[in-house]
């Protein structure tokens, strides 16, 4: 049983190594989605951390599986074997239960603080009118997302209820996406900011998160809704500095001076129409 | 033994002709396309290519649909549209649809035209009356949009309204989706359905280059 | 197949009936059948309870009429009362009532059937601008017309059985098709409250 | 008994051909009926028919085919209060006659149902597999080649929904139906014209389902997400009545087979006695029993938003997409159970034969069946976190989701307990058992990211999902049902397909499965929705591995089959009558086994696990009765 002994030891220090090893590398190595918002931020944060956790006991139950399948002489398919007979453990299993129900109670009270902390996707608000401009980047900016069959369009209550086709927002600044749908589900996926929440009709789907760094990023459907579903991406979202944003609001406010008239006030859900079936 | 392998081959060869008419057939089944008529002139330094395409209540009144659902609304003669890279269309929609209104009456705006602008019957607009909309063209992957007015419920039988816009595709070749932006689709649900989601009626691609 | 149980348990298959295979998965089918009733249920109270675009129930879509409501229990209450007394006389041996039973069985359940068509179609097929209200109930009274339907005819082919003496009733039948018509009458009890009183 | 056939049994002999005649005419009266005499139709101005016509006719052709088959014999009978069928009849259904023809029409013998269903179980597996090469293929560059974008999600309805159906069935359809009753030692299923009927019901199934091609496709998914299901054209009929039937004979062979395992076993078979597959097909059958009606619920209300344009699911008409996300989901959570708890059952039942020793926690591992069955009721809503549907509730869905991995680790101990210091015969089937210990850790351990409500906000309908759930069906479930068609094949067939080359194809479908999945996880945590047809350009790469390991993938599932065909019809090698030495009691009747299983009573002592003592798990008791046919 010496040899035994000597390999449970070389497994384990296997696996001791390649757990440190793994944590260690995933501790340096880039964790989506990326630190674009403090949203984004927390999520890698959780995504790190179930990671960190994870590795190492998939990687002990891996070098279990494999101590027990291969360094056990294996015997050839027609040998006459036979081992003791082990018909459980309770002291095993009681040990085994409790400890992984220890790791799943502490996640799902870190996933929930977490929830609770970074309001992700706050669900359907309650008030039916718009927020006011925002005084200071820590006020959010309200942005309304319409998706329709098949593209998102962007709405900006603070400033006048202007609609456009390209999300532009300014960088530090808090916003709250309000997200409504005009006829199908669809999903907004902002996968810099780690945005992403249902559009589904008269419905008015909240999520808040500032964006911290500046660029341009891709925007998609992540909820099948028909024909062009996976066209319907942009890649043309931008964060930008204040002064950019307000220079681009101007331009925009030119642009869309012929339909501005046209368009419906302001609400955080439209009726589609038809309303319902028919022409 | 040998009648079992013959049983054998022939199930294989039933099911490769199954396998063969799905891919043929159902899903890539190669639909016509058209081609922009080249002109001589230019516009900003690049070559201008004509469109002439129709909008009909349907297509098999026309007598051009394919024979699959000749009552559907419809772009005619096809959707699957081709230009050369890199250079101007000049589109002419002859509009024969009525009026059905735009579900977001931001799609009233003309966008990403030359000029932001289209010639309606010879009138220069920048934007239409959402009521009054038949269609729109649109290539979102472009940003271009343009709203198609709807003749009038009380209109002569064969009234049309003739839509004339300029719009420059990208220098790379690529293939790009357009589609129209008005519930237009009778008796399906939100008018989405239908004719919107199939493609050679109200949704098309663009191949450029 | 064979009467010779391999198990020392009284064989069950569809061709024998009886023994208590025959009344436990009678109760089986029960307890999937709630889960369908509770999706329905869950729906109702679900649209009822957020009137998405105030079109739970608009102004001008009535209820189905009291009376035919009514009747559409009543039938079924006396077609449990005589399954009920099929089973307590089976099941005590005195055979000599059950084949009147039965036919009064069958006959309130024929009724009932015919008085549910009626109900279902209390909402014109134009549903599109009805509302939710309608359409939970109409499918709902479309369900329990395929249930009462599935169940009579299980009853006919019992009755046929017995009364041209080719299959006489065995107490386990008689239990289970009394426990499945109990259910499912309790079931559209429930349900006639529902759509009547709340909504 | 040489009785002349009876005029039934002639047209039972005809049974399939019939059927597919009672299919046709069936279509075409309930297409004429639902076209002309409703009065109206959604969907009218679609020249192809009407959503009445076409659901309608689907139903018809489904009752047609089973009277084809002969199903309404026996209950027109009942209802003429006609004699019940004599023993001879009753043998012969039973497919006492013997023969091959026996597998190609309705009978009532659960052995012979359980290779009916493994065929059609192949079948589907291999045209979905085929769906997932084209599917690998169109995604090879960001834009549309082989497939338009239409064509592609219609493309990725039929992958999904077809296997689906395959994995609902694969392994409680061919091993539960054939050795379940074998194991708790009686003669017959309790009901075994049902069990007929739930196999009889796949074919029309896949023939509706795979019909929609003609109506031009479904655009909604395997999950049939509303509205746009109510906005969908005729091709979204085939998807809401082929899934109808999946669940319909999900029910009915779950209520047969709780039926079967609570009331008939052998004496001396006490629940503690009884195989670990078996309580495994008990928890799966209660989980399809009491699941599958949501389903069947949900389909009811969108055919009549379909039909009769009612507004379930049309919120401006009074109705929520949240409701059909709901009842779906309170199906489809329960449903993915259904795939692997029989999975793990099989891999606990092989255990022990090939580590030669008992099952490590009988016990526990029974609780952590039933643990997990539980508990997959209270867990849909992780499927709705993103959805803005009642957000305080994130926090009970994330518990309940993770506290299953509680009883699912239960089976990692055990497994582990049953190979520890054990000298393991590492034969074929135990390769595949390998495997499917592997994928179906990182199956598990990906789901913990996806039950976590912030690292789903980011990793939510993205392709790492669908690789999550391709390591748990494909790397868990197909992997055991190639483990138990190795294991198994010598009882059902009395062919062995156990040879050299079947290693090397473990290890290409191993190496394969692991490289395109784990290239689809990167894929999704780089952010890569699912089901689109075009992507963003930086993805490529990933893609293109992808699919070059999906080939390899799809050409050693092929040889698997091959193998399989090439070594039961040409080949032909006699097996052992016990090639793994197993002492469970499916391994001591004769091989092939009789019509009626048993001509001598089993009477069970223990769980066939004492390969310490090899004493086997039954005796043999006192000859049964002769009966007729027998």
């Amino acid at each position: 049983m010496r040899n035994r002994a000597t390999a449970i030891r070389v497994v384990v220090i296997v696996w001791l190594v390649a757990a440190v090893a793994g944590d260690v590398a995933l501790a340096f190595g880039p964790i989506p989605p990326g630190q674009a918002s403090d949203l984004a931020s927390s999520e890698s944060l959780t995504i790190l951390l179930l990671a960190e956790i994870a590795w190492p006991v998939f990687s002990a139950v891996l070098a279990a599986l494999f101590f027990t399948l291969v360094v056990n002489k294996i015997a050839p398919p027609t040998a006459e074997v036979s081992a003791e007979a082990l018909r459980g453990n309770t002291r095993a299993q009681t040990a085994w239960i409790a400890a992984t129900l220890v790791v799943v109670l502490s996640l799902a009270v870190y996933g929930t603080v977490a929830l609770a902390i970074d309001q992700p996707g706050a669900g359907i608000s309650a008030d039916a009118a718009a927020l006011p401009m925002p005084t200071s980047t820590s006020q959010p900016l309200e942005v309304q997302v319409i998706a329709q069959q098949w593209w998102f369009t962007y709405r900006y209550p603070s400033y006048g209820g202007i609609e456009t086709s390209q999300l532009v927002l300014p960088v530090n600044q808090k916003i709250e996406f309000h997200i409504t749908s005009l006829d199908v589900v669809h999903s907004f996926w902002f996968y810099a900011l780690g945005v992403k929440a249902d559009a589904v009709p008269l419905n008015d789907n909240v999520v808040t998160a500032t964006p911290t760094l500046t660029g341009t990023y891709r925007i998609q459907c992540a909820e099948l809704c028909g024909l062009w579903h996976g066209n319907m991406a942009d890649n043309t979202a931008m964060v930008v500095s204040s002064s950019d944003f307000a220079a681009w609001m101007q331009q925009q406010t030119t642009l869309d001076a012929p339909v501005m008239k046209y368009l419906l006030p302001y609400s955080h859900t439209y009726e589609p129409s038809p309303t319902v079936y028919g022409s | 033994m040998r009648s079992r392998s013959w049983i054998l081959v022939g199930g294989i060869v039933v099911f490769g002709v199954l396998v063969g008419f799905f891919v043929t057939r159902f899903l890539n089944p190669t639909p016509p396309q058209i081609a922009a008529s080249t002109t001589s002139q230019t516009l900003q330094g690049r070559p201008v290519v004509d469109f002439n395409l129709t909008t009909v209540a349907a297509v098999g009144d026309a007598g051009q649909g394919n024979g699959e659902h000749p009552n559907w609304v419809g772009y005619l003669p096809t959707t699957y549209l081709k230009v050369p890279a890199g250079s101007v269309v000049h589109m002419t929609i002859d509009q024969q649809d009525g009026q059905t209104g735009l579900r977001n009456e931001y799609f009233g705006l003309v966008r990403g035209t030359v000029n932001d602008q289209m010639t309606v019957d010879g009138k220069v607009m920048g934007a239409l009356d959402p009521s009054l909309a038949a269609h729109t063209f649109t290539i979102p992957d472009l940003g271009v949009s343009v709203p198609l007015e709807g003749v009038a419920d009380n209109a002569p039988a064969n009234a049309q309204i003739v839509v004339q816009f300029d719009f420059v595709v990208p220098d790379k070749p690529g293939l790009f989706r357009w589609q129209c932006f008005v519930p237009c689709a009778a008796g399906t649900l939100y008018g989405n359905g239908g004719p919107m989601q199939t493609l050679g009626y109200m949704a098309g691609e663009l191949q450029v280059g | 197949m064979s009467d010779a149980s391999p198990t020392g348990l009284t064989v069950i298959d569809d061709a024998k009936g009886g023994g208590r295979t025959l009344v436990f998965t009678s109760r089986l089918v029960m307890a999937a059948n709630t889960t369908l009733q509770l999706s329905l249920l869950f729906a109702f109270l679900y649209l009822r309870a957020n009137n998405f675009g105030g079109m739970w129930h608009p102004s001008g879509i009535g209820t189905p009429p009291q009376v035919l409501a009514l009747i559409s229990l009543a039938f079924p209450l006396i077609t449990l009362f005589a399954l009920w007394a099929v089973w307590s006389a089976v099941s005590k041996a005195r055979d000599s009532s059950v084949s009147g039973l039965l036919w009064l069985a069958l006959f309130e359940a024929v009724l009932t059937g015919a008085v549910r068509i009626l109900l279902m179609y209390q909402f014109n097929w134009e549903l599109d601008s009805a509302g939710t209200y309608a359409a939970i109930s109409t499918l709902w009274y479309a369900v329990l017309l395929g249930e009462f339907i599935l169940v009579g005819l299980w009853l006919l082919s019992l009755v046929m059985g017995h009364v041209r003496r080719t299959d006489p009733l065995s107490p386990a039948h008689a239990r289970a098709i009394l426990d499945q018509w109990a259910y499912i009458t309790g079931v559209s009890i429930v349900v006639y409250l529902l759509i009547q009183y709340v909504k | 008994m040489s009785t002349p056939p009876t005029l039934a049994r002639r047209l039972n002999e005809w049974g399939l051909p019939l059927g597919i005649v009672g299919m046709v005419i069936g279509f075409l009266i309930g297409f004429a009926v639902g076209t002309h005499a409703i009065p109206y139709s959604f969907g009218e101005d679609n020249s192809l028919g009407s959503d009445p016509g076409i659901l309608l006719g689907y139903a018809l052709s489904v009752v047609g085919f089973l009277a084809g088959m002969g199903f309404l014999n026996y209950p027109i009978g009942r209802l003429l209060g006609a004699k019940r069928p004599s023993e001879e009849d009753n043998a012969y259904i039973h497919g006492e006659s013997g023969g091959l023809s026996r597998y190609f029409r309705m009978t009532t013998d659960h052995k012979v149902i359980g290779l009916q269903y493994l065929v059609m179980i192949l079948a589907f597996l291999f045209i979905g597999g085929l769906g997932a090469m084209f599917i690998r293929t169109e995604l090879l560059t960001p834009s549309p080649t082989i497939a338009t974008a239409q064509s592609y999600l219609t493309l990725v309805g039929l992958h999904s929904t077809l296997m689906i159906f395959m994995a609902s069935a694969a392994i409680i359809g061919p091993f539960g139906n054939y050795f379940v009753p074998i194991m708790i030692g009686t003669r017959n299923m309790a009901f075994p014209r049902l069990e007929a009927l739930t196999f009889w019901l796949l074919p029309p199934a896949g023939i509706i389902l795979l019909s929609t091609v003609f109506l031009g496709g479904f655009t909604t998914g395997w999950t049939g997400y509303a509205p746009l299901a109510d906005q969908n054209v005729l091709g979204m009929d085939s998807y809401l009545i082929g899934f109808a039937l999946i669940g319909i004979s999900i029910g009915l062979s779950g209520v047969n087979m709780i039926a079967t395992i609570l009331t008939m076993r052998a004496p001396g078979m006490a629940l503690s006695r009884m195989p670990i597959f078996v309580w495994s097909v008990l928890v799966t059958s209660f989980l399809g029993a009491l699941a599958a009606p949501a389903l069947i619920a949900a389909v009811m209300m969108e055919v009549f938003d379909r039909s009769y344009q009612t507004t379930f699911f049309v919120p401006a008409g009074g109705g929520s997409p949240y409701l059909w996300e709901n009842l779906f989901w309170f199906f489809g959570h329960p449903e993915v159970y259904i795939f692997v708890v029989p999975a793990f059952g099989l891999i606990m039942e092989m255990l022990p034969v090939f580590t030669r020793r008992p099952l490590w926690g009988y016990r526990v591992a029974v609780g952590g069946m039933v643990g997990i069955g539980l508990l997959s009721f209270v867990v849909w809503q992780h499927h709705l976190f993103v959805s803005g549907l009642a957000p305080s509730l994130r926090p009970f869905y994330m518990f309940s989701t993770e506290l299953i991995s509680v009883p699912t680790g239960i089976i990692y101990l055990v497994a582990l307990g049953t190979l520890w210091r054990a000298r393991t015969r590492f034969t074929t089937p135990m390769l595949f058992i390998f495997g499917f210990f592997f994928n179906f850790l990182i199956g598990g351990f990906t789901g913990v990211f996806l039950s976590d409500v912030p690292s789903d906000f980011t990793l939510h309908a993205s392709y790492f999902v669908q690789a999550h759930f391709h390591y748990t069906i494909m790397g868990g479930e197909v992997f055991a049902l190639m483990a138990a068609i190795v294991y198994y094949l010598p009882k059902m067939t009395g062919r062995t397909m156990d040879i050299r080359l079947l290693r090397f194809q473990f290890w290409a479908v191993f190496i394969t499965f692991n490289g395109t999945f784990i290239s689809l996880i990167s894929v999704g945590i780089l952010g890569m929705p699912r089901r689109v047809i075009s992507y963003a350009a930086y993805l490529q790469p990933l893609n293109v591995s992808a699919t070059v390991f999906a080939y390899g993938l799809g050409l050693s599932m092929t040889l698997f089959l091959g193998i399989l065909l090439w070594e039961v019809f040409i080949k032909q090698r006699v097996a052992a009558a016990n090639p793994w030495e197993s002492l469970g009691v499916e391994w001591q009747v004769p091989t092939p086994v009789p019509t009626f299983n048993f001509d001598r009573l089993p009477v069970s002592w223990s769980l066939p696990y004492d390969y310490d003592t090899g004493k086997p798990a039954a005796d043999f008791g006192p000859a049964v009765p002769a009966f007729s046919g027998a």
